[in-house]
Protein backbone atom coordinates (compact mmCIF):
# COMPACT_ATOMS: atom_id res chain seq x y z
CA UNK A 1 0.00 0.00 0.00
CA UNK A 2 1.19 3.58 -1.03
CA UNK A 3 0.15 6.64 1.17
CA UNK A 4 0.89 9.97 0.59
CA UNK A 5 -0.56 12.64 2.79
CA UNK A 6 1.05 15.94 2.81
CA UNK A 7 -0.14 19.28 4.23
CA UNK A 8 1.59 22.48 2.77
CA UNK A 9 1.03 25.83 1.75
CA UNK A 10 1.97 25.40 -2.22
CA UNK A 11 -0.61 24.34 -4.68
CA UNK A 12 -0.09 21.02 -6.10
CA UNK A 13 -0.05 19.06 -9.13
CA UNK A 14 -2.56 16.38 -10.30
CA UNK A 15 -0.61 14.92 -13.64
CA UNK A 16 2.61 14.41 -10.63
CA UNK A 17 -0.14 12.82 -8.14
CA UNK A 18 -2.32 10.67 -10.86
CA UNK A 19 1.59 9.37 -12.28
CA UNK A 20 2.89 8.41 -8.90
CA UNK A 21 -0.63 6.58 -8.11
CA UNK A 22 -1.06 4.81 -11.78
CA UNK A 23 2.25 3.65 -11.67
CA UNK A 24 2.30 1.47 -8.33
CA UNK A 25 1.26 -1.99 -9.72
CA UNK A 26 0.13 -2.95 -13.01
CA UNK A 27 -3.01 -4.39 -11.40
CA UNK A 28 -4.24 -1.09 -11.47
CA UNK A 29 -7.49 -1.05 -12.95
CA UNK A 30 -9.01 2.13 -11.82
CA UNK A 31 -7.89 5.59 -10.45
CA UNK A 32 -10.26 8.25 -9.38
CA UNK A 33 -9.35 11.57 -8.11
CA UNK A 34 -10.66 14.65 -6.44
CA UNK A 35 -9.99 18.35 -6.59
CA UNK A 36 -11.16 20.41 -4.44
CA UNK A 37 -11.25 24.35 -5.74
CA UNK A 38 -12.12 27.04 -3.89
CA UNK A 39 -15.58 28.83 -5.01
CA UNK A 40 -16.21 32.52 -6.06
CA UNK A 41 -19.51 32.23 -4.03
CA UNK A 42 -20.75 31.01 -0.68
CA UNK A 43 -24.29 31.72 0.41
CA UNK A 44 -24.22 34.07 -2.37
CA UNK A 45 -21.81 36.24 -1.45
CA UNK A 46 -18.63 36.87 -3.46
CA UNK A 47 -15.36 36.01 -1.44
CA UNK A 48 -12.21 37.57 -1.45
CA UNK A 49 -10.28 34.77 -0.63
CA UNK A 50 -9.93 31.74 2.46
CA UNK A 51 -7.90 31.42 4.30
CA UNK A 52 -6.71 27.55 6.49
CA UNK A 53 -5.30 27.58 9.40
CA UNK A 54 -3.51 23.97 10.54
CA UNK A 55 -2.22 22.35 13.67
CA UNK A 56 1.49 21.17 12.63
CA UNK A 57 1.51 17.57 13.05
CA UNK A 58 -1.44 17.00 14.79
CA UNK A 59 -3.38 18.26 11.52
CA UNK A 60 -1.19 15.25 9.10
CA UNK A 61 -1.79 13.04 11.98
CA UNK A 62 -5.71 13.56 11.80
CA UNK A 63 -5.28 13.30 8.00
CA UNK A 64 -3.62 9.90 8.47
CA UNK A 65 -6.65 8.38 10.42
CA UNK A 66 -8.83 8.86 8.12
CA UNK A 67 -6.54 7.30 5.15
CA UNK A 68 -6.16 4.21 7.54
CA UNK A 69 -10.10 3.78 7.60
CA UNK A 70 -10.28 3.81 4.04
CA UNK A 71 -7.39 1.51 3.12
CA UNK A 72 -8.94 -1.29 5.79
CA UNK A 73 -12.39 -0.45 4.30
CA UNK A 74 -10.83 -0.97 0.16
CA UNK A 75 -9.04 -2.99 -1.30
CA UNK A 76 -6.71 0.07 -2.54
CA UNK A 77 -3.35 -0.12 -4.02
CA UNK A 78 -2.16 3.55 -3.22
CA UNK A 79 -4.11 6.76 -1.91
CA UNK A 80 -2.48 10.65 -1.81
CA UNK A 81 -4.19 12.87 -0.04
CA UNK A 82 -2.61 17.06 -0.32
CA UNK A 83 -4.63 19.58 2.13
CA UNK A 84 -2.94 23.04 1.34
CA UNK A 85 -3.47 25.60 4.26
CA UNK A 86 -3.03 29.27 4.50
CA UNK A 87 -4.21 32.25 2.25
CA UNK A 88 -6.14 30.94 -1.24
CA UNK A 89 -7.74 32.42 -3.52
CA UNK A 90 -11.08 32.05 -5.72
CA UNK A 91 -10.59 29.14 -8.47
CA UNK A 92 -7.36 28.20 -6.79
CA UNK A 93 -6.98 24.36 -5.55
CA UNK A 94 -7.72 23.45 -2.23
CA UNK A 95 -7.81 19.74 -1.63
CA UNK A 96 -6.48 16.96 -3.68
CA UNK A 97 -7.74 12.66 -3.09
CA UNK A 98 -6.48 10.16 -5.24
CA UNK A 99 -7.52 6.79 -5.02
CA UNK A 100 -5.93 3.66 -7.27
CA UNK A 101 -7.12 0.62 -7.39
CA UNK A 102 -7.57 -2.62 -9.43
CA UNK A 103 -11.33 -1.95 -9.45
CA UNK A 104 -13.53 1.19 -10.27
CA UNK A 105 -16.30 0.52 -7.31
CA UNK A 106 -13.75 0.57 -4.89
CA UNK A 107 -11.56 3.31 -5.92
CA UNK A 108 -15.24 5.70 -6.17
CA UNK A 109 -16.13 4.56 -2.72
CA UNK A 110 -12.97 5.05 -1.28
CA UNK A 111 -12.27 8.82 -2.90
CA UNK A 112 -15.52 9.92 -2.33
CA UNK A 113 -15.88 8.52 1.59
CA UNK A 114 -12.23 9.98 2.36
CA UNK A 115 -13.76 13.60 1.30
CA UNK A 116 -16.62 13.23 3.48
CA UNK A 117 -14.12 12.16 6.31
CA UNK A 118 -11.55 14.81 5.55
CA UNK A 119 -14.46 17.15 5.90
CA UNK A 120 -15.44 16.95 9.45
CA UNK A 121 -12.43 14.69 10.68
CA UNK A 122 -9.37 17.01 9.20
CA UNK A 123 -8.21 19.49 11.99
CA UNK A 124 -8.72 22.15 9.49
CA UNK A 125 -10.05 26.06 10.59
CA UNK A 126 -11.66 27.47 7.49
CA UNK A 127 -11.79 31.24 7.65
CA UNK A 128 -13.76 33.45 4.92
CA UNK A 129 -13.16 37.32 3.73
CA UNK A 130 -16.12 39.26 2.37
CA UNK A 131 -15.49 42.72 1.40
CA UNK A 132 -12.79 42.85 3.77
CA UNK A 133 -14.66 41.36 6.54
CA UNK A 134 -13.01 37.74 7.71
CA UNK A 135 -15.39 35.22 9.82
CA UNK A 136 -14.82 31.82 10.71
CA UNK A 137 -16.55 29.48 8.54
CA UNK A 138 -18.86 26.97 11.08
CA UNK A 139 -19.35 23.25 10.47
CA UNK A 140 -22.15 22.04 7.81
CA UNK A 141 -25.34 20.11 8.82
CA UNK A 142 -24.52 18.52 5.15
CA UNK A 143 -21.35 17.27 5.68
CA UNK A 144 -22.50 15.76 9.01
CA UNK A 145 -25.41 14.05 6.95
CA UNK A 146 -22.71 12.85 4.06
CA UNK A 147 -20.94 11.11 6.70
CA UNK A 148 -23.51 9.11 8.06
CA UNK A 149 -24.20 7.22 4.70
CA UNK A 150 -20.75 5.74 5.47
CA UNK A 151 -21.81 4.51 8.98
CA UNK A 152 -25.70 3.06 7.87
CA UNK A 153 -24.86 0.76 5.06
CA UNK A 154 -22.38 -1.61 4.12
CA UNK A 155 -20.84 0.26 1.11
CA UNK A 156 -17.97 -1.97 1.20
CA UNK A 157 -17.09 -4.12 -2.66
CA UNK B 1 3.82 11.21 35.66
CA UNK B 2 1.48 13.80 37.83
CA UNK B 3 3.17 15.87 39.96
CA UNK B 4 2.58 16.66 43.76
CA UNK B 5 -0.03 19.91 43.92
CA UNK B 6 1.99 22.77 44.62
CA UNK B 7 4.61 21.82 42.44
CA UNK B 8 4.52 25.09 39.80
CA UNK B 9 4.02 23.96 36.40
CA UNK B 10 4.19 25.98 33.02
CA UNK B 11 1.57 25.26 30.30
CA UNK B 12 1.68 26.28 26.85
CA UNK B 13 -1.55 27.76 25.28
CA UNK B 14 -2.55 27.66 21.90
CA UNK B 15 -6.17 28.65 20.27
CA UNK B 16 -7.35 27.42 16.67
CA UNK B 17 -10.19 28.92 14.70
CA UNK B 18 -12.36 30.99 16.03
CA UNK B 19 -10.83 30.47 19.48
CA UNK B 20 -7.66 32.29 18.41
CA UNK B 21 -9.95 34.90 17.55
CA UNK B 22 -11.10 35.72 20.68
CA UNK B 23 -8.06 34.78 22.58
CA UNK B 24 -6.02 37.61 21.47
CA UNK B 25 -5.91 38.64 24.88
CA UNK B 26 -5.38 35.19 26.18
CA UNK B 27 -1.94 34.56 27.56
CA UNK B 28 0.69 32.22 25.73
CA UNK B 29 1.20 30.34 29.25
CA UNK B 30 -0.63 29.93 32.31
CA UNK B 31 0.97 29.01 35.20
CA UNK B 32 -0.46 26.91 37.38
CA UNK B 33 -0.06 24.01 39.85
CA UNK B 34 1.03 20.91 38.55
CA UNK B 35 -1.55 18.69 38.53
CA UNK B 36 -4.49 20.80 37.30
CA UNK B 37 -6.83 19.43 34.59
CA UNK B 38 -7.04 20.85 31.33
CA UNK B 39 -10.60 21.87 32.06
CA UNK B 40 -9.41 23.34 35.30
CA UNK B 41 -6.93 25.66 33.17
CA UNK B 42 -10.37 26.13 30.65
CA UNK B 43 -12.47 27.39 33.49
CA UNK B 44 -9.60 29.55 34.78
CA UNK B 45 -9.24 31.03 31.28
CA UNK B 46 -12.83 31.41 30.72
CA UNK B 47 -13.22 34.11 34.13
CA UNK B 48 -10.38 35.71 33.32
CA UNK B 49 -10.83 36.36 29.39
CA UNK B 50 -14.33 36.99 29.35
CA UNK B 51 -14.04 37.26 25.44
CA UNK B 52 -13.25 33.31 25.72
CA UNK B 53 -16.21 32.37 27.67
CA UNK B 54 -18.34 31.84 25.10
CA UNK B 55 -16.52 30.41 22.56
CA UNK B 56 -14.58 28.21 24.72
CA UNK B 57 -17.18 26.55 26.38
CA UNK B 58 -19.18 24.86 23.71
CA UNK B 59 -19.20 21.71 24.51
CA UNK B 60 -18.26 20.65 20.88
CA UNK B 61 -14.47 22.01 21.72
CA UNK B 62 -12.27 19.52 21.86
CA UNK B 63 -8.25 19.95 24.19
CA UNK B 64 -5.45 18.08 23.05
CA UNK B 65 -2.17 17.71 24.92
CA UNK B 66 0.97 17.55 23.37
CA UNK B 67 -0.88 17.52 20.07
CA UNK B 68 -2.66 14.16 20.73
CA UNK B 69 -6.75 14.88 21.48
CA UNK B 70 -7.06 14.10 25.57
CA UNK B 71 -9.90 14.35 28.33
CA UNK B 72 -10.50 17.41 30.27
CA UNK B 73 -9.84 15.28 33.08
CA UNK B 74 -6.23 14.51 32.21
CA UNK B 75 -3.97 16.36 34.60
CA UNK B 76 -1.55 18.44 33.27
CA UNK B 77 2.51 18.66 33.70
CA UNK B 78 4.81 21.14 33.65
CA UNK B 79 6.14 22.46 29.72
CA UNK B 80 3.14 20.54 28.12
CA UNK B 81 1.24 21.66 25.07
CA UNK B 82 -2.65 22.42 25.51
CA UNK B 83 -4.57 23.31 22.67
CA UNK B 84 -8.21 24.32 21.92
CA UNK B 85 -9.98 23.27 19.41
CA UNK B 86 -13.40 24.45 17.89
CA UNK B 87 -15.53 22.30 15.56
CA UNK B 88 -13.32 21.62 12.06
CA UNK B 89 -14.36 23.06 9.35
CA UNK B 90 -11.75 22.48 6.42
CA UNK B 91 -11.62 20.36 2.87
CA UNK C 1 -22.99 23.33 -19.99
CA UNK C 2 -19.22 22.45 -21.28
CA UNK C 3 -19.70 18.98 -22.98
CA UNK C 4 -16.69 17.10 -24.81
CA UNK C 5 -17.05 13.10 -25.83
CA UNK C 6 -14.29 11.45 -28.20
CA UNK C 7 -13.66 8.23 -29.79
CA UNK C 8 -9.88 8.20 -30.57
CA UNK C 9 -6.94 5.78 -30.66
CA UNK C 10 -4.44 7.93 -29.45
CA UNK C 11 -3.59 7.97 -25.73
CA UNK C 12 -5.40 11.41 -23.90
CA UNK C 13 -3.64 13.63 -21.01
CA UNK C 14 -4.89 13.79 -17.85
CA UNK C 15 -4.05 17.03 -16.96
CA UNK C 16 -5.25 18.98 -20.67
CA UNK C 17 -8.70 17.53 -19.59
CA UNK C 18 -8.66 18.60 -16.17
CA UNK C 19 -7.28 21.99 -16.91
CA UNK C 20 -10.36 22.50 -19.19
CA UNK C 21 -12.80 21.36 -17.10
CA UNK C 22 -11.81 23.36 -13.97
CA UNK C 23 -11.73 27.01 -15.97
CA UNK C 24 -14.75 26.76 -16.90
CA UNK C 25 -16.53 28.95 -14.28
CA UNK C 26 -15.28 30.51 -11.22
CA UNK C 27 -18.33 28.90 -9.52
CA UNK C 28 -16.91 25.22 -9.89
CA UNK C 29 -15.73 23.96 -6.22
CA UNK C 30 -15.32 19.78 -7.72
CA UNK C 31 -13.71 18.25 -10.32
CA UNK C 32 -13.88 14.21 -10.16
CA UNK C 33 -11.82 12.24 -12.64
CA UNK C 34 -12.11 8.66 -13.20
CA UNK C 35 -9.28 6.98 -15.47
CA UNK C 36 -9.30 3.34 -16.90
CA UNK C 37 -5.74 1.56 -17.22
CA UNK C 38 -5.75 -1.90 -18.85
CA UNK C 39 -5.12 -4.39 -16.32
CA UNK C 40 -2.41 -7.14 -16.30
CA UNK C 41 -4.19 -9.82 -15.26
CA UNK C 42 -8.01 -10.86 -15.62
CA UNK C 43 -9.50 -13.73 -13.98
CA UNK C 44 -5.92 -15.17 -13.41
CA UNK C 45 -4.75 -15.11 -17.00
CA UNK C 46 -1.89 -12.49 -17.81
CA UNK C 47 -2.83 -10.50 -20.95
CA UNK C 48 -0.99 -9.34 -23.88
CA UNK C 49 -3.45 -7.16 -24.84
CA UNK C 50 -7.00 -5.72 -25.67
CA UNK C 51 -8.35 -4.53 -28.71
CA UNK C 52 -11.91 -2.19 -28.57
CA UNK C 53 -13.92 -1.97 -31.53
CA UNK C 54 -16.31 0.65 -32.30
CA UNK C 55 -18.95 1.91 -34.81
CA UNK C 56 -17.99 5.23 -35.76
CA UNK C 57 -20.81 7.67 -35.17
CA UNK C 58 -23.31 5.31 -33.31
CA UNK C 59 -20.19 4.68 -30.81
CA UNK C 60 -19.59 8.79 -30.17
CA UNK C 61 -23.90 9.02 -30.32
CA UNK C 62 -23.70 6.43 -27.61
CA UNK C 63 -21.95 8.24 -25.55
CA UNK C 64 -23.47 11.28 -26.10
CA UNK C 65 -26.35 9.56 -24.46
CA UNK C 66 -25.08 8.64 -21.70
CA UNK C 67 -24.12 12.30 -20.60
CA UNK C 68 -27.26 13.96 -21.72
CA UNK C 69 -28.33 11.74 -19.26
CA UNK C 70 -25.92 12.38 -16.18
CA UNK C 71 -26.22 16.16 -17.24
CA UNK C 72 -29.84 15.92 -16.54
CA UNK C 73 -29.87 14.43 -13.42
CA UNK C 74 -27.44 16.48 -11.74
CA UNK C 75 -26.08 20.24 -11.85
CA UNK C 76 -22.91 20.14 -13.97
CA UNK C 77 -20.76 22.58 -15.07
CA UNK C 78 -18.69 19.92 -17.50
CA UNK C 79 -18.60 16.63 -18.28
CA UNK C 80 -15.74 15.13 -20.48
CA UNK C 81 -15.89 11.84 -21.94
CA UNK C 82 -12.73 10.15 -24.10
CA UNK C 83 -12.96 6.15 -24.97
CA UNK C 84 -10.13 5.00 -26.19
CA UNK C 85 -10.23 2.34 -29.36
CA UNK C 86 -7.50 -0.37 -31.19
CA UNK C 87 -5.05 -2.25 -29.51
CA UNK C 88 -4.31 -1.38 -25.94
CA UNK C 89 -1.62 -2.88 -23.36
CA UNK C 90 -1.63 -4.11 -20.29
CA UNK C 91 -1.22 -0.10 -18.11
CA UNK C 92 -2.49 1.92 -20.87
CA UNK C 93 -5.19 4.19 -20.71
CA UNK C 94 -8.51 3.28 -22.07
CA UNK C 95 -10.72 5.65 -20.48
CA UNK C 96 -11.58 9.27 -18.79
CA UNK C 97 -14.64 10.51 -17.23
CA UNK C 98 -13.95 14.20 -15.62
CA UNK C 99 -17.14 16.15 -14.18
CA UNK C 100 -17.13 19.54 -12.83
CA UNK C 101 -19.75 21.00 -10.45
CA UNK C 102 -20.31 23.70 -7.64
CA UNK C 103 -20.42 20.54 -5.09
CA UNK C 104 -18.79 17.42 -4.07
CA UNK C 105 -21.21 14.72 -4.10
CA UNK C 106 -22.82 15.55 -7.27
CA UNK C 107 -19.45 15.64 -9.27
CA UNK C 108 -18.92 12.22 -7.54
CA UNK C 109 -22.25 10.55 -8.42
CA UNK C 110 -22.51 12.22 -11.77
CA UNK C 111 -18.89 10.41 -12.42
CA UNK C 112 -19.71 7.09 -10.77
CA UNK C 113 -22.80 6.84 -12.87
CA UNK C 114 -21.04 7.73 -16.40
CA UNK C 115 -18.63 4.68 -15.69
CA UNK C 116 -21.40 2.28 -14.96
CA UNK C 117 -23.61 3.59 -18.19
CA UNK C 118 -20.31 3.63 -20.45
CA UNK C 119 -20.02 -0.03 -19.26
CA UNK C 120 -22.99 -1.31 -20.26
CA UNK C 121 -24.18 1.35 -22.83
CA UNK C 122 -21.56 2.06 -24.76
CA UNK C 123 -21.11 0.77 -28.07
CA UNK C 124 -18.12 -1.01 -27.96
CA UNK C 125 -16.72 -4.44 -28.32
CA UNK C 126 -13.40 -5.55 -26.50
CA UNK C 127 -11.71 -8.50 -27.53
CA UNK C 128 -8.40 -9.68 -25.28
CA UNK C 129 -5.42 -11.59 -26.14
CA UNK C 130 -4.09 -14.37 -23.82
CA UNK C 131 -0.93 -16.41 -25.07
CA UNK C 132 -1.57 -14.83 -28.79
CA UNK C 133 -5.26 -16.59 -28.63
CA UNK C 134 -7.31 -13.65 -29.20
CA UNK C 135 -11.32 -13.68 -28.03
CA UNK C 136 -13.82 -11.33 -27.60
CA UNK C 137 -15.04 -10.56 -23.58
CA UNK C 138 -18.66 -11.32 -22.25
CA UNK C 139 -20.63 -8.56 -20.70
CA UNK C 140 -20.70 -8.51 -17.25
CA UNK C 141 -23.21 -9.43 -14.88
CA UNK C 142 -21.86 -7.44 -12.20
CA UNK C 143 -21.87 -4.42 -14.70
CA UNK C 144 -25.60 -5.09 -14.92
CA UNK C 145 -25.85 -4.97 -11.31
CA UNK C 146 -23.75 -1.78 -10.71
CA UNK C 147 -26.16 -0.23 -13.16
CA UNK C 148 -29.35 -0.91 -11.27
CA UNK C 149 -28.29 1.47 -8.10
CA UNK C 150 -28.89 4.17 -10.43
CA UNK C 151 -32.77 3.13 -11.49
CA UNK C 152 -33.64 1.97 -7.97
CA UNK C 153 -32.93 4.91 -5.72
CA UNK C 154 -33.27 8.56 -6.07
CA UNK C 155 -29.52 9.61 -5.47
CA UNK C 156 -29.77 12.96 -6.62
CA UNK C 157 -28.31 15.49 -4.61
CA UNK D 1 -39.86 5.42 -48.36
CA UNK D 2 -40.31 1.59 -48.59
CA UNK D 3 -40.41 0.62 -52.44
CA UNK D 4 -42.30 -1.83 -53.43
CA UNK D 5 -41.74 -5.67 -53.37
CA UNK D 6 -39.93 -6.61 -56.74
CA UNK D 7 -37.48 -3.92 -56.66
CA UNK D 8 -33.85 -5.36 -55.86
CA UNK D 9 -32.40 -3.19 -52.80
CA UNK D 10 -28.34 -3.49 -52.35
CA UNK D 11 -27.85 -3.88 -48.65
CA UNK D 12 -24.60 -2.84 -47.55
CA UNK D 13 -23.63 -5.51 -44.36
CA UNK D 14 -21.66 -4.92 -41.04
CA UNK D 15 -21.48 -7.55 -38.09
CA UNK D 16 -19.50 -6.05 -34.51
CA UNK D 17 -17.61 -7.54 -32.05
CA UNK D 18 -18.00 -11.79 -32.20
CA UNK D 19 -19.85 -11.57 -34.98
CA UNK D 20 -17.25 -10.20 -37.32
CA UNK D 21 -15.36 -13.12 -36.33
CA UNK D 22 -17.75 -15.79 -37.12
CA UNK D 23 -18.88 -13.58 -40.43
CA UNK D 24 -15.85 -13.86 -41.92
CA UNK D 25 -17.82 -15.76 -44.83
CA UNK D 26 -21.03 -13.71 -44.49
CA UNK D 27 -21.12 -10.93 -47.74
CA UNK D 28 -20.35 -7.62 -47.71
CA UNK D 29 -23.23 -6.82 -49.37
CA UNK D 30 -26.74 -7.93 -49.34
CA UNK D 31 -28.90 -8.18 -52.34
CA UNK D 32 -33.11 -8.32 -51.95
CA UNK D 33 -36.41 -7.08 -52.77
CA UNK D 34 -36.80 -3.52 -51.34
CA UNK D 35 -39.40 -3.72 -48.18
CA UNK D 36 -37.52 -6.75 -46.79
CA UNK D 37 -37.13 -6.57 -43.19
CA UNK D 38 -34.03 -6.49 -40.50
CA UNK D 39 -35.14 -9.96 -39.50
CA UNK D 40 -35.67 -11.48 -42.97
CA UNK D 41 -32.29 -10.21 -44.07
CA UNK D 42 -30.79 -11.97 -40.88
CA UNK D 43 -32.41 -15.20 -40.89
CA UNK D 44 -31.14 -15.43 -45.06
CA UNK D 45 -27.98 -15.03 -43.26
CA UNK D 46 -28.26 -17.72 -40.93
CA UNK D 47 -29.46 -19.85 -43.64
CA UNK D 48 -26.66 -19.29 -45.97
CA UNK D 49 -23.90 -19.24 -43.41
CA UNK D 50 -23.89 -21.59 -40.72
CA UNK D 51 -21.34 -20.13 -38.67
CA UNK D 52 -23.12 -17.09 -37.86
CA UNK D 53 -26.36 -19.03 -36.61
CA UNK D 54 -26.02 -19.35 -33.19
CA UNK D 55 -24.50 -15.72 -32.47
CA UNK D 56 -26.98 -13.75 -35.02
CA UNK D 57 -29.96 -15.39 -33.43
CA UNK D 58 -29.00 -14.43 -29.77
CA UNK D 59 -31.84 -12.42 -28.68
CA UNK D 60 -29.32 -9.39 -27.00
CA UNK D 61 -28.31 -8.87 -30.36
CA UNK D 62 -29.29 -5.32 -31.61
CA UNK D 63 -29.80 -4.18 -35.32
CA UNK D 64 -29.12 -0.79 -36.75
CA UNK D 65 -30.24 0.99 -39.85
CA UNK D 66 -28.04 3.68 -41.08
CA UNK D 67 -26.07 3.89 -37.77
CA UNK D 68 -29.56 4.20 -35.70
CA UNK D 69 -30.94 1.68 -33.73
CA UNK D 70 -33.77 0.11 -34.95
CA UNK D 71 -36.94 -2.84 -35.20
CA UNK D 72 -35.97 -6.06 -36.51
CA UNK D 73 -39.00 -5.70 -38.42
CA UNK D 74 -38.32 -2.29 -40.23
CA UNK D 75 -38.03 -2.86 -43.48
CA UNK D 76 -34.63 -1.90 -45.91
CA UNK D 77 -34.51 0.39 -48.66
CA UNK D 78 -31.12 0.60 -51.37
CA UNK D 79 -28.18 1.75 -50.17
CA UNK D 80 -28.73 1.31 -46.67
CA UNK D 81 -26.59 0.37 -43.78
CA UNK D 82 -27.48 -2.11 -41.98
CA UNK D 83 -25.23 -3.54 -38.67
CA UNK D 84 -25.65 -6.73 -36.30
CA UNK D 85 -24.53 -5.45 -32.92
CA UNK D 86 -24.19 -7.95 -30.44
CA UNK D 87 -23.80 -7.13 -26.35
CA UNK D 88 -21.40 -4.41 -25.96
CA UNK D 89 -18.57 -5.17 -23.74
CA UNK D 90 -16.68 -1.38 -23.42
CA UNK D 91 -14.88 0.52 -20.99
Amino acid sequence: MYRRVVVQNEDFDLADEYRRLRQLDAAIGAVVTFCGLVRDCQQQARIDSLNLQHYPGMTEASLNEVVATAEQRWPLHGVSVIHRVGELLPSDQIVFVGVASSHRAAAFQAADFLMDYLKTHALLWKSVEIDGQRSWVEAKDSDQRALQRWMQSSTSP
Amino acid sequence: MTGAPGISAVIKLLFFGRLGDSAVTAPEFFEASEGLTASAVRDALAIEHPLLVEALLEPQVLVSIDRVIADWNQPLTDGCELAFLPPVTGG
